[in-house]
């Protein structure tokens, strides 16, 4: 990782609100014709993540086409059912670009599933945006790396990774870390980045744990870390389970003695809500977060709860929905009308999105920063934004 | 027809299983009281004959008279109620329960349940059951539990009485004691129709033989008028030594 | 530690002891492995959620409503599908359940959406027991599955429905000579299992927290595990199966590490089937 | 018999020359879907032989699968070996895996044995997930090499998807002779006597226990190569592979196909993966459809696609 910056946080991007205050016809031109395939799981146990990142793309492709889409043309979005698998996945992108003649593929949730369709979409010629998937690998083979039509824009988790440990490590002295993590590429691959900056802050690793995306039963690793006397629980995990450990910590009584670091909707009001003394001091690494206070991102909030009833967006809601607004500002900027143009227009886009400026690296991984969050009183505050450039291996 | 107590009148049935037709047009009548033996080689359809009249296969065609009703399309705990009770060929009892079990699982079909009379009359028929009472029915040797199998049967004091094959592997002894109490049954006034592949041993108890070959009775009538090497003639070539092509009638 | 592990094991195995025991009779009475029984757990857990959020019941009358709503649906199910696997191969089985799993998950995904929701409800303040914190709920839940195998166990043993489950678990065909109407049977059965996992769902929805549709298919594979070491069709047998699993995966994950708890109920299953081939506790003793 | 010998080498025959010539009529997604019906076919002979010749329900399928997928793509990334290895070695050490793991759990019955291979997958998938400095755990292995056609380096680099669906095609006519040759040896005969009936099997003298092994390694080694094929068409694997999802679609495909017959598995391939496809069309409802079709399958023909479409083909001729 090269330069560590810091800096304060990012207000709404104006780039963004000028494009959906302008008169659809302004700059109608050239814009391309966007037709997005979105391959997301809809179906079978992984379709609880599939759910809230078609929310937040149909939503958005809602409010584009109302507000007059691109150049005049609306966004189709089509979806088809990945179940998190790279054979379905493959299939159903297959199907969208050579049935349905998409020009996007924006997915999918899962990384093997992600990495099955680079090459595939690098064949056809179509652009695929990822909006979710971690494992590093996707925009270590992008870009200049090989895959031209790649992109991620969602920030890596060594990124998160080495914030986390330096927060933790500089603003509230924690050293001694239980890693409870979720059992799948991100919660592995982002202890494995951990791990490479642990020496840094003189940190170490007590346990190591991690969890199938349907476990439900803590306690017996809860009460270990209870014995061992870690300071805090180093965890990268899935928002719902989060909320079922805090449950769990509380009834083990380790309120107040371990804290969380990481990542998993930590600060989130519903997850305070259900063990505010164990949340207490809890340290969060997000690329978004509901609370975030650019109006850009509240305003997505709001009209999130309205379209879907109670349902809080989650990050992929967040990351999907933006990824629309990405692809209309890339498509109006774009010289042409081929999947070249598109290519080239997303290479060299600058776009300000609620979380920050986007604008994609060499390997086409969008540099975004992590905010890190903290709960003081049973409310998350923001600490700042942090962004860095990734090194790629050679 | 009149409707005559402990009469099963069968005709021109065509049976089997789903789309396998094995009973091709069959008739046989039984009268109260008799002791028929069903006897042909395998697959002539003894078996499928009995579970035909339990309503236990599929019946396409033809009329299973009982007592002046016709029995076809009827399910078993129907025909049970009507005074038919069956015996089938292998275990049919409940073997991780006692015998106390299998008598209360028998008179299931039965309205309001069975009384101590009829449990009575059963362990009087086979007192070694009373004895064995709360045991499981799977530790009873072969022979008792053959008992157990003709006293669930009896408990409902059928009028007729369908047994297949209550020979199979039992000791000789043994079998001659079954033998013995199907005698005795039928000689308390209940119909007993056998399927039995022992022809010597039915032959000796049964007041009538009927000789199946390919779903058809083809000759019928007491066990004196023919002669053991016939019978292996019949089963053979499905005709009597010397008589012409079409022998298949009532003698 | 000990005390934890424990602790943690009885309430963890009580949870699935509850959705395999309904398992269990089911496979007694059909020889069918139920791929969906796991999906009637979720239902459950939905059926009490949806009670809670849109009817506005409080938890405790929403366990009955889940249980009855799941009721109806496996009713449903067993007349339509179920009591078409009594005379079938058991490959017949395999593909009807799979298929039963895939619409009851994706049709509660089509109503409610994919997304996960969260679970108010229960009683989760935790009491001290021997120096383990443990919540109410799971007391609750430890106390429930007494009481119900205690029930189901005098069921099957003196009542004339539970003689019968017992009679067609061992003999069908002799079922069928006695007269006794074993799709009825079948469809009885098939609902208290469905039932018993309903219950189970809405019991621990309170402490797994979330739901979502495909929340089921995790159950339904550990379950397998235990009733084939409980000695399938085995009543009381699934208690202690579910039990000694509960405490093992309770230690493997306290002193090896969460990420090897999966494979302990399959690890030790198999080496449990290579010594005992017909289960840890008798097969005799059905249901 | 004598007609029915020659439809059925008409069919195949037909089929095959249907196949050889598809992709001049097809788009590049229905290549696609053709390539995962085969990719599907070669575990599903596997778990054909064991299931519909030898009687054992076996979930082990896709964790042979897996294996194989992982031997072949860690050969092709440490030492750029070339695809016919891979593909021989992943079938071999998938066949090696499963000795050890027949000798328990072939004793069983019939369920017992179910839920042992189920386990053995779960196993297979801890195994895969913790052994992070082979397997990567989590991250998986990606982009694994694509295949390369050559006696040992270099060569022909598989490449478009019509050259994958060829490779396929090869490999799936090779399997099903190999397959045939397998069921019409004596070895054959004798795993269908055990089917039918194993009691007199066994009491003919028919050494039950080792042709039932014999097909357990068999259906591993068809099961490991199949998966050598998948890694190199999908180029990444991890350890979602041990997910029941592939394991269920191998059954529906061999159940609803035709189990014990080698047209209904093949049938039940395209068939069976073609409608999943078809139901994209309304990606809503695909799954809860696909449900319900397999519902209707099984009852409506409980023997099998094939069998009964061939039962439905065969009438007319009878009834001249």
């Amino acid at each position: 990782m090269g330069v560590f910056s810091r800096r304060g946080l990012l207000l709404a991007g104006g780039g963004a609100a000028s494009l959906l205050g302008l008169p659809a016809t302004a700059r109608a031109q050239s814009a391309i014709t966007l037709k997005i395939g979105l391959v997301v799981p809809l179906s079978g146990p992984s379709a609880r993540w599939g759910g809230f990142a078609s929310h937040g793309a149909e939503l958005a492709m809602k409010q584009i086409n109302a507000a007059g889409g691109v150049g005049g043309k609306p966004i189709e979005l089509l979806k088809g059912d990945s179940q998190g698998t790279p054979v379905e996945a493959v299939s159903a992108a297959r199907r969208l670009i050579s049935q349905d003649g998409v020009n996007v593929i924006l997915g999918d949730i899962a990384s093997s599933a992600t990495i099955a369709l680079q090459p595939v979409v690098e064949e056809a010629k179509v652009v695929l945006l990822n909006g979710a998937s971690s494992n590093p690998d996707i925009t270590y083979k992008a870009g200049v790396g090989g895959f031209k039509y790649t992109f991620r824009s969602y920030p890596t988790d060594e990124l998160r990774a080495r914030v986390i440990l330096q927060y933790a490590a500089e603003k509230r002295g924690i050293t001694k870390y239980a890693v409870l993590s979720v059992d799948n590429d991100y919660g592995r691959g982002a202890i494995a980045f951990s791990k490479k900056y642990l020496p840094e802050f003189k940190a170490t690793i007590l346990s190591e744990d991690y969890y199938k995306d349907d476990e439900t039963d803590f306690r017996p690793v809860l009460s270990r870390i209870k014995s061992l006397g870690a300071q805090s629980i180093l965890m990268y995990g899935l928002p719902d389970t989060t909320r079922l450990i805090v449950r769990q910590m509380l009834e083990l009584g380790l309120a107040g003695k371990v804290t969380l670091a990481g990542n998993g909707e930590f600060t989130y009001p519903d997850t305070i809500k259900v063990a505010p003394s164990v949340l207490n001091g809890a340290i969060e690494a997000a690329a978004w977060s509901p609370d975030l206070a650019s109006p850009r991102s509240q305003k997505f909030v709001a009209d999130y709860k309205a379209a879907y009833g109670t349902e809080v967006p989650n990050v992929h809601s967040y990351t999907h929905w933006e990824a629309l607004y990405l692809l209309a500002a890339a498509a109006k900027a774009a010289t042409g009308t081929g999947p070249e143009a598109l290519r080239t227009a997303l290479e060299q886009v600058d776009y300000a999105g609620a979380t920050g400026r986007v604008h994609f690296d060499s390997h086409h991984q969008a540099e975004l920063p992590m905010i890190i969050y903290e709960v003081e009183g049973g409310k998350a505050i923001e600490k700042g934004a942090f962004t860095a450039k990734v090194n790629y291996p050679t | 027809m009149p409707a005559e107590s402990g009469t099963l009148d069968i005709q021109a049935l065509r049976a089997g299983y789903g789309p396998l037709e094995i009973i091709r047009s069959l008739d046989l009548k039984v009268e109260a009281g008799e002791f028929v033996a069903l006897m042909g080689p395998n697959g002539a359809g003894k078996s499928t004959l009995l579970k035909s009249i339990f309503g236990m296969a599929t019946v396409t065609d033809g009329r299973i008279g009982w007592e002046g009703q016709d029995l076809r399309g009827r399910k078993p705990g129907h025909i049970l109620r009507a005074g038919i009770a069956y015996v089938p060929q292998g275990r049919c009892n409940f073997p991780q329960m006692s015998v106390d079990e299998n008598l209360d699982m028998a008179t299931y079909a039965a309205p309001k349940g069975v009384g101590k009379a009829e449990r009575d009359y059963v362990f009087d028929l086979f007192p070694i059951l009373r004895e064995r009472r709360r045991m499981p029915a799977g530790y009873l040797s072969g022979g008792e539990q053959q008992m157990l199998e003709m006293g669930m049967a009896m408990l409902l004091r059928p009028r007729l009485l369908l047994i297949d094959e209550p020979s199979v592997g039992l000791s000789p002894q043994t079998i001659q004691k079954v033998f013995a109490e199907m005698i005795r049954i039928n000689q308390a006034g209940c119909t007993i129709l056998l399927v039995e592949q022992n022809t010597r041993k039915a032959m000796e108890v049964a007041s009538r033989a009927a000789v199946l070959r390919l779903g058809q009775v083809i000759w019928t009538g007491p066990p004196s008028a023919i002669s053991f090497a016939e019978l292996g003639e019949i089963f053979m070539t499905g005709r009597l030594p010397g008589a012409p092509d079409e022998t298949r009638g009532q003698p | 530690m000990l005390t934890d592990v424990a602790v943690n094991g009885i309430t963890a195995g009580s949870v699935y002891a509850l959705v395999a025991v309904g398992m269990t009779i089911i496979f007694g009475v059909l020889r069918a492995i139920n791929f969906a029984h796991g999906e009637y757990y979720m239902l459950g857990t939905f059926g009490a959620w949806w009670a809670i959020e849109t009817v506005e019941l409080p938890y405790l009358v929403s366990i009955p409503a889940a249980v009855v709503i799941v009721g109806v649906i496996a009713f449903a199910i067993g007349v339509l599908v179920m009591r078409r696997l009594i005379d079938a191969p058991f490959q017949i089985g395999v593909v009807a359940t799979l298929g039963v799993s895939l619409v009851l998950q994706n049709v509660v995904i089509l109503v409610f959406g994919g997304s996960y929701k969260m679970f108010d409800g229960g009683w989760i303040e935790p009491v001290d027991i021997f120096g383990a914190g443990v919540s109410q709920q799971r007391i609750i839940i430890v106390i429930a599955a007494l009481v119900i195998f205690g029930g189901l166990e005098l069921m099957v043993r003196r009542t004339r429905f539970g003689k019968t489950m017992r009679a067609v678990a061992q003999n069908i065909e002799a079922c069928k000579i006695m007269g006794v109407d074993v799709p009825r049977v079948v469809t009885g059965t098939f609902v208290l299992g469905c039932c018993l996992a309903a219950l189970s769902g809405a019991l621990t929805a309170p402490v797994t927290g979330s739901l979502y549709g495909g929340m089921g298919t995790a159950i339904t594979v550990k379950t397998f595990a235990i009733i084939v070491m409980g000695g399938v069709g085995n009543v009381g047998g699934t208690l202690l199966a579910a039990w000694l699993l509960g405490l093992m995966e309770s230690a493997v994950a306290g002193y090896l590490g969460l990420q090897f708890r999966d494979a302990v109920a399959f690890v030790a299953l198999i080496a449990v089937l290579t010594v005992m081939p017909g289960g840890l506790f008798s097969r005799r003793e059905r249901f | 018999m004598g007609s029915d010998m020659r439809l059925r080498i008409g069919g195949f025959a037909g089929f095959l020359a249907l196949l050889l010539v598809a992709p001049a009529f097809l788009g590049e997604y229905q290549v696609h879907a053709l390539i995962v019906s085969l990719t599907f076919l070669l575990p599903a002979l596997g778990l054909n032989l064991i299931l519909g010749y030898a009687g054992m329900l076996s979930f082990a399928q896709m964790a042979f699968f897996g294996i194989g997928a992982y031997v072949s793509a860690l050969m092709a990334m440490r030492w750029g070996t070339p695809f016919w290895l891979n593909f021989l070695a992943a079938g071999v050490v998938a066949g090696v895996v499963a000795l050890p793991l027949g000798i328990p759990a072939l004793r069983l019955r019939k369920y017992s044995f179910v839920m042992c291979t189920l386990g053995f997958a779960v196993i297979a998938q801890t195994l895969a997930k913790n052994w992070v400095s082979v397997t990567r755990g989590d991250l998986g292995l990606s982009n694994v090499p694509r295949p390369m056609l050559g006696l040992w380096s270099g060569g022909i680099e598989i490449r478009g998807i019509t050259s994958y669906y060829y490779l396929a095609l090869g490999l799936s006519v090779i399997a099903v002779l190999a397959f045939l040759a397998i069921v019409s040896s004596p070895a054959g005969r004798y795993m269908i006597a055990i089917r039918e009936d194993e009691t007199l099997a066994a009491s003919v003298g028919a050494p039950t226990w080792r042709y039932r092994m014999a097909a357990f390694v068999l259906s591993g080694v068809f099961a490991g190569c199949g998966g050598s094929f998948y890694v190199h068409y999908y180029t990444v694997i991890s350890p979602t592979i041990f997910d029941p999802y592939y394991g269920n679609t191998l059954l529906v495909i061999v159940l609803g196909g035709g189990v014990g017959t080698l047209g209904g598995v093949v049938a039940g391939s395209f068939i069976f993966v073609a409608l999943s496809e078809v139901l994209r069309v309304a990606p809503d409802i695909r799954m809860i459809a696909y449900g319900l079709l397999l519902i209707v399958v099984v009852f409506g023909c409980p023997e099998g696609l094939l069998p009964l479409l061939m039962r439905k083909l065969r009438r007319p001729t009878h009834a001249t």
